[in-house]
């Protein structure tokens, strides 16, 4: 694995560190899980394109030698099934915030899992807006705090995996910050997979989150993290009640289905060999 | 205060920090199973506190969300 | 030159874009442009390009701007509805400089209107829909021929100003058959790509034009387009007020400063015409009978017909208001080019006005009415 | 002819624009003559009244509305009803009297064409519009006979070509004799 | 009068509408409107009203016609990216004449440009961002007190002409804070409601003003709102000319005929001016200051400004320029109400044009230079 | 049950009869059984909101005597929950093409599931774009044909019902037409549940997808629906290869959850005593 | 023709075809069990070719897509 | 006294929009003069140099923006170095020695003010910037003293009041020391 100075040398944009983000914020630590998966994975960086969205986590990319386009609020999946369809020789992955994918981007998000096209979707879901300071997301839990819920949120989260599953997904998994090794190894499986592969991680902004619910510490946060994850296989056991306000990380689905892009390509070539004859 | 350590895997192991890149969030200082890192009063940044502590489990290089540790291992000790 | 074929207005509009070198369409169905998608469903596979039915307007324009990023010569098409709902991406087509052009097949009434009769109600969106300050290019066919070369036209323009284009027709001209024979092949114009070392790509480092040479994704040329003010590398700079104003400047200039290149008139009859009719599109079709009878009557009437509608031509509307006794300006919209020409004419001559909006283009004897009037 | 405008209508399916195309085909490419062709379009076209507008001329045909329709062919009672006011005074109706059977007041040259049972002695019932297309030949003295058999032959999908064009001989068949029959 | 506050802007825009008694806000995050947001997330359930957080703007611009339709005076607001967005549903509520508010917190460039900064890019956007054929209400504040004027006068319109209102402020006014003592209450006015029996109720059948009445959904008026143009029962009329035509007028009409309702300027040392400014909102402030210096200086300017954009002022323009030595055109944009300037003056005065695009407004004395140059 | 004599004179505005649906079409028997549904529950007719999107589905309201608004293509569950959350005492049905739900519509659908708001969510299934001319829809199965998929769907369809599911929805069922004393069941169960109720019917277009796919006969059309079904008890037990090509139909989900709107009422009703305390 | 039939439960079940609305879809043709109606050759449209076939099992009415068949019961036969 | 511009800056954090507030509300509310208040937002205000200038004057205050700055609030470096070069010549730069440690080279009267350090000695150090609003009381003869206080205890959030108004005061005193110094 990259040593940081070595991720840092051969796919970091130097001169513009320090980031932006927040002291103890997420978005750092998810980036270079992606950088370190994708090294493992030995891709080229000329042939791996990013699309972020708008929002803290929207600017993963600008750190990162990569192509990087930076779309419009909710739109990356939409940039990325372009990028894809023409190119397919690229390998893409979006990566948005809990608002960028589940609010505005909702439907682009559950289209790109319908189609199965071959991408990674990762997104960084630390529960709230960060980037507009701290509106509550689709995946504010019920009862918590932002400043447009400042007495708590009356509106149930999505759980976004099962809505990734429910909209046919072929590759769905989440981890967290803390769980930072499995987080790396379900990005690889994610980018490594045909189809559309969704990664969702729970993540930390001590600055609004942490704020408005009273667990300011990123430490603190990351071990809520900690003590709140029960894997897949051990959910199973579980009834919803011992659910409540659990993290539940790892995989929940690998499967192959027919990918769009490629039955695409085999639509072109019946033509092409139409045309041969 | 020495910057390295040699770890079970006969590694030696650098811890490297950038201050620069630093913001003082806390998480290696309260999160390193080993206790390693401390907070500068002033300004909250990291330092290394006790190295020769390092049990080598990696995460602090991984979670530091600033890019400023990086852990250096030689391989052939 | 192929044989002549009788053609739909969508279908010439479909083959000049192919023939210009379109290889990649996404879309969403709507009256009346869904021909056009359809057309592009069925004749991309065979060409090699790239054809998706996206979940929405809003997709398919994100999809348009992707593909375009990695390279592609990109499309979409649709009416007023799905237009309003693409302006948000146009915007960030306009501000990363990714070329595309826009189809807005112009159909009556606000909202959902009276979907498949034609309008002219959507010219001054194609300026003025996307919010913040913008170049606009568009141009207006007003027939099955022009469909097929003001399309060629689009593509091109897009892609020498990499900027998106919008091409106005309506449900009239994209329903209408008329004979036309396509050309073998076309004039085609590909964006500027970096030629230099990788290292030294400055990708949004404009050209003595003002227009940065583009890379393809994947390419190698590293490239970092961004929704939000940047620098000449790509790279936010949104609180710093000089790169945000060289920015805006930028990319209004480089589209005003070579209106004339993109100006695309057709006249007739103007050489001494008092009563100068102003028209484009399917509405032109009855302007110009209009203009023939009033001649046959002995009134000095002519014709000018903006085929491209935006950068506005006015110097070819201040010659005219010049030396004419009166301007009317006859629209399938309530007066939307009017208040351009007025500001043109700038009280040299009367501007008079002509609207039709109840999903019929004017009969050529009302346009005639109104001339008479004048002369 | 400065400018000949032709209307063929009637209700969705009977094909009346597919035989205005073939009839814009026979003008426009086979005589080399100026032609614009539109048709009513949306919901209209299943199932209610539908009409498909053929303006031939030998300028351009700039105004591609009906100022003074020439032609009508009316395969439906609603079609006739709604249409036939625009025809100019010697203007042609023809219509389909198993369908049309009240004719307008207004005097005009009115032809009974039985497209359908003649289409349906053929064998094929969905063919009527060649029939029709058949006695425009005759009747109209718009395109040559010879072009609009081309055009139809063009214009078939796979496998139809035969049938149209046998529907079509026989509706030119048909109408010659009533042309004579008239003159 | 309550006591003097120091008001933010987005604040006092907050109070104004509640004022109005706005009872209903759906919105969506986006600098530089998010306090307006915030304000009515924790301001409305206490006064009984609704607030909800959509999941989009399009979804927001939907729920603000959904509550109206239900009897609500509703209200959304956001920024250009989401204004854009909004621009398919504004269409809708302008053809099934729903009441509503939109609020554009304007910011600097295209796309999502300059997301913190200040700008009046969005000004020709408010009249024609929608497609087709449509009126336009747009009111502009130009400090504290006016967000809380403009907001209850944009609810009001909003009300009397059964159209959507933009109230167009910017991140300047919005952030801003000054001492404003908002009155105890305001006059508001009501949506017309039918009073006649239910049997004979015909939603779209206007009155002399050419308003229909408006009931409330589940009130027992039985009443059939539809994006299509619609007969005055609302029922859809797609292929019907004279239908449509007659609904199109109509809406246009229905506002322009009643602009001088809606007309609201301000006008200082207009009475001898020779050069006059012509500004509106953040830019406005800086060239009333840049009038005085001029004036203390011998120079005679003076300002118009319109505080109601659309409808534009064409009388006080006209008037105007009919005296004026030349007008001068300060905007936060590269020439967009010039255009309109222009063609209202006509020739009549020379219009020059001073636009800074940097994301600050400008200042006083570079107003004050390009007066000095035309005086 | 109303008879239809009955069902015209009480709830229809029979002045706009015939309908402009096609023969054969199912969008006119599903607008009668929603009907009576309402009827059975005994609803008054003033207090009956429906909302309509944009499609050939989007045409029942216009011959209802219920108040009705046709939104914009997509947007029906947006205008729905202004409606709803503004004056909770309506009774606020949805009725939305595959295409209108499905497609453009797909991120109300599912934040309006989310957030378990008690309307109703009728989608009328037809797989495929009826009102544009039979373009292929986000639930056109994979292979069959559209007119912008001549030679059959690349892309792999949603089946809504489980979208629903993973968004959250508390009521979630699937009628066909043929079905059609079940479907009248089902919507009157989804109408009294308290929260977010979807039901999808497997409608017909012998027009569009029927012609494209050879079989254009309504009752042919109808046949099939008979013979594809399976319920839903019956489906547990089959295998994803036994369910292909299968319609599963009954009740998926009917489970209470916190319901949005009077979560929100909840939270006016504290302030208020607030104030009063 | 009899346009109406005794039913199991003994109610008097009258069938109405209202042909204006009819539009000859055939779903009543094909799909009533007991093959109750029949379509004319021309238009296409239902029409009743033997009630007394009837069985009531009420479908024909539900599945209508254009409301052109309304059965009446009489419960107090 | 026409147009008086304070700037108030630091990094984010350290309340000098809160301060900037407070001063504004004590001129325009409790003093009745014309005010505008505006800020720095966005990103910059979070962590990085953030500013707050209130324009006072007796007359309104049309443009908002700084011309010729009057006062200078500098709790940071930073703020210190990108922002003193807008001071008017006889301008008045108050600053925390603590973390300015470089004055501009030009001519300015420059009045070192421990905020922080006497902050934290009353146990708040979140109060640096009640601190520093008691030297603008004291050295900038822009508003009374009165005025702010009652400004400080009218803005406090619950339960901060006190400890808010003892920072205040400690900053007044310590400044008048400073002023009976210089003058
Ligand atoms: C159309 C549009 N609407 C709203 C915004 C404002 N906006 C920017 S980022 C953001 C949300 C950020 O939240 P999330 O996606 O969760 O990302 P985070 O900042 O939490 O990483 C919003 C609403 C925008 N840029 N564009
Ligand atoms: C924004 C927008 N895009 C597209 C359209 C065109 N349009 C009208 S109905 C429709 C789809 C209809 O399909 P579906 O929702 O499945 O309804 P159906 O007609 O099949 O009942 C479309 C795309 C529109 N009116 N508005
Ligand atoms: S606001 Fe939250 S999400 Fe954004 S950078 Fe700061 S901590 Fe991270
Ligand atoms: S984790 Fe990184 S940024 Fe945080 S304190 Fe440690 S070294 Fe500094
Ligand atoms: S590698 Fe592990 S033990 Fe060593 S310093 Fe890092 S966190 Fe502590
Ligand atoms: S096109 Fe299809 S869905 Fe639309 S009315 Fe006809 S049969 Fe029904
Ligand atoms: S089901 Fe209805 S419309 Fe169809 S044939 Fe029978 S009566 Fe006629
Ligand atoms: S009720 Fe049943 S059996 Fe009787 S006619 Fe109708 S479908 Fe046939
Ligand atoms: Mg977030
Ligand atoms: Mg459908």
């Amino acid at each position: 694995m990259l040593s940081t100075a070595q991720m840092l040398e051969k796919y970091y944009l130097v001169d513009k560190l320090p980031n932006i983000w927040c002291a103890g914020c997420g978005d750092g630590a998810i980036a270079a899980a992606l950088v370190r998966a994708v090294d493992e994975l030995g891709i080229d960086k000329n042939s791996l394109t990013q699309v972020n969205g708008i929002g803290c986590s929207g600017r993963v990319g600008a750190y990162q030698d990569f192509d990087v386009i930076k779309g419009t609020h909710g739109r990356a999946l939409a940039f990325a099934t372009g990028i894809k369809l023409f190119k397919p020789e690229l390998t893409v992955v979006a990566i948005m915030g809990d608002g960028d994918c589940g609010a505005i981007g909702g439907n682009h998000f559950i289209h790109a899992a319908r189609r199965n096209i071959d991408l990674t979707a990762l997104v960084i879901n630390n529960r709230i807006y960060g980037m507009t300071g701290g509106q509550s997301s689709p995946t504010t839990p019920f009862g918590d705090r932002a400043s447009t819920a400042l007495t708590g949120s009356v509106e149930r989260p999505f759980d976004l995996c099962q809505l990734a599953i429910g909209a046919g997904a072929t590759y769905v998994a989440r981890g967290t910050v803390y769980h930072i090794k499995q987080l790396q190894r379900l990005l690889k499986n994610a980018i490594a997979h045909k189809g559309f592969s969704f990664v969702e991680v729970v993540s930390q902004c001590p600055i609004y989150y942490g704020r408005y619910n009273d667990e300011a510490s990123p430490a603190a946060m990351l071990r809520w993290q900690k003590e709140s994850a029960v894997s897949v296989t051990a959910a199973q056991g579980l009834s919803p009640e011992e659910l409540q306000g659990k993290i539940v990380i790892g995989e929940f689905v690998a499967k192959d289905e027919p990918e769009f892009v490629s039955e695409y390509q085999a639509l072109i070539d019946r033509y092409g060999q139409e045309a041969a004859e | 205060m020495p910057d390295s350590v040699v770890t079970r895997k006969g590694q030696r192991l650098r811890i490297l920090l950038t201050p620069r890149y630093c913001k003082g969030c806390g998480i290696c200082v309260e999160l390193c199973p080993a206790k390693v890192f401390g907070s500068e009063p002033a300004t909250g940044k990291a330092y290394l506190a006790a190295v020769e502590r390092c049990v080598d489990c990696g995460l602090c290089e991984l979670w530091c969300p600033d890019y400023a540790i990086s852990l250096e291992r030689e391989a052939n000790l | 030159m192929t044989t002549p074929r009788l053609l739909q207005g969508n279908e010439a509009l479909v083959e000049g874009a192919l023939a210009a070198g379109v290889r990649f369409f996404a879309g969403y169905p709507i009256t009346p442009a869904t021909e056009i998608l359809e057309l592009m469903a069925r004749k991309l596979p065979r060409l090699g390009g790239k054809f998706i039915q996206m979940e929405d307007e809003l997709g398919s324009m994100g999809a348009v701007i992707g593909a375009s990023v990695a390279g592609a010569k990109a499309m979409t098409a649709s009416s007023g509805p799905g237009i309003s709902l693409k302006q948000e991406n146009i915007g960030f087509a306009i501000i990363a400089e990714i070329p595309c052009v826009v189809v807005n097949v112009m159909r009556g009434g606000p909202s959902t209107g009276m979907p498949t009769l034609p309008s002219q109600m959507d010219v001054m969106q194609a300026k003025w829909g996307a919010h913040g300050d913008h170049p606009a290019i568009a141009l207006a066919p007003w027939s099955v021929e022009e469909c097929f070369t003001t399309a060629v036209r689009a593509v091109n323009l897009a892609e020498r100003f990499r900027t998106p284009v919008t091409l106005l027709s309506d449900a009239e001209i994209a329903h209408m058959r008329e004979v036309y024979a396509p050309p073998e092949s076309v004039e085609t114009i590909d964006r500027p790509r970096p030629n230099c070392p990788r290292e030294e790509y400055v990708p949004y480092r404009p050209d003595e034009r003002g227009i940065p040479a583009m890379a393809d994704f994947g390419s190698g040329y590293r490239w970092h387009p961004d929704s939000n003010c940047h620098d000449e590398y790509g790279f936010p700079a949104t609180n710093n007020h000089a790169v945000g104003d060289k920015l805006v400047r930028r990319l209004v200039g480089k589209v005003n400063d070579y209106a004339e290149e993109i100006h695309w008139l057709s006249e007739e009859r103007l050489e001494d015409a008092e009563i100068v009719v102003f028209a484009f599109g399917s509405v032109a079709r009855s302007a110009s009978e209009a203009v023939d009878v009033a001649r046959s009557q002995g009134i000095k009437a002519g014709l000018l017909r903006p085929i491209s509608i935006w950068p506005f031509p006015d110097p070819a509307v201040a010659k005219v208001a010049a030396r004419a006794k009166a301007i009317l300006v006859a629209e399938g919209n309530l007066g939307q080019l009017l208040g351009e020409v007025q500001r043109v004419a700038a009280g040299r001559c009367p501007v008079a006005h002509f609207s039709r909006v109840d999903g019929l283009i004017p009969r050529p004897e009302q346009i005639l009415a109104r001339i008479k009037e004048l002369a | 002819m400065k400018r000949y405008e032709a209307r063929l209508s009637g209700l969705g399916g009977q094909g009346v624009i597919l035989a205005g195309i073939i009839l814009a085909e026979a003008a426009g490419i086979h005589e080399g003559r100026q032609v614009v062709q539109t048709q009513s379009y949306g919901p209209e076209s299943r199932g209610s009244a539908c009409k498909c507008d053929v303006i031939i001329g030998d300028e351009p045909v700039k105004y591609p509305g009906v100022y003074r329709l020439n032609l009508l062919v009316a395969l439906s009672q609603d079609a006739c009803d709604k249409y036939a006011r625009d025809l100019v005074p010697d203007g042609l109706l023809i219509y389909d009297p198993l369908y049309v059977k009240n004719l307008p007041e207004r005097p005009l040259r009115a032809c009974a064409v039985k497209a359908t049972e003649t289409a349906e002695g053929l064998g094929r019932k969905i063919a009527a519009n060649m029939v029709a297309l058949g006695a425009v030949a005759a009747l109209a003295g718009l395109v040559s006979a010879d072009s609009l058999a081309r055009a139809v032959a063009a214009r078939s999908p796979r496998g139809t070509a035969e049938g149209n064009l046998a529907a079509f001989r026989a509706g030119l068949a048909a109408a010659r004799e009533l042309r004579s029959a008239i003159s």
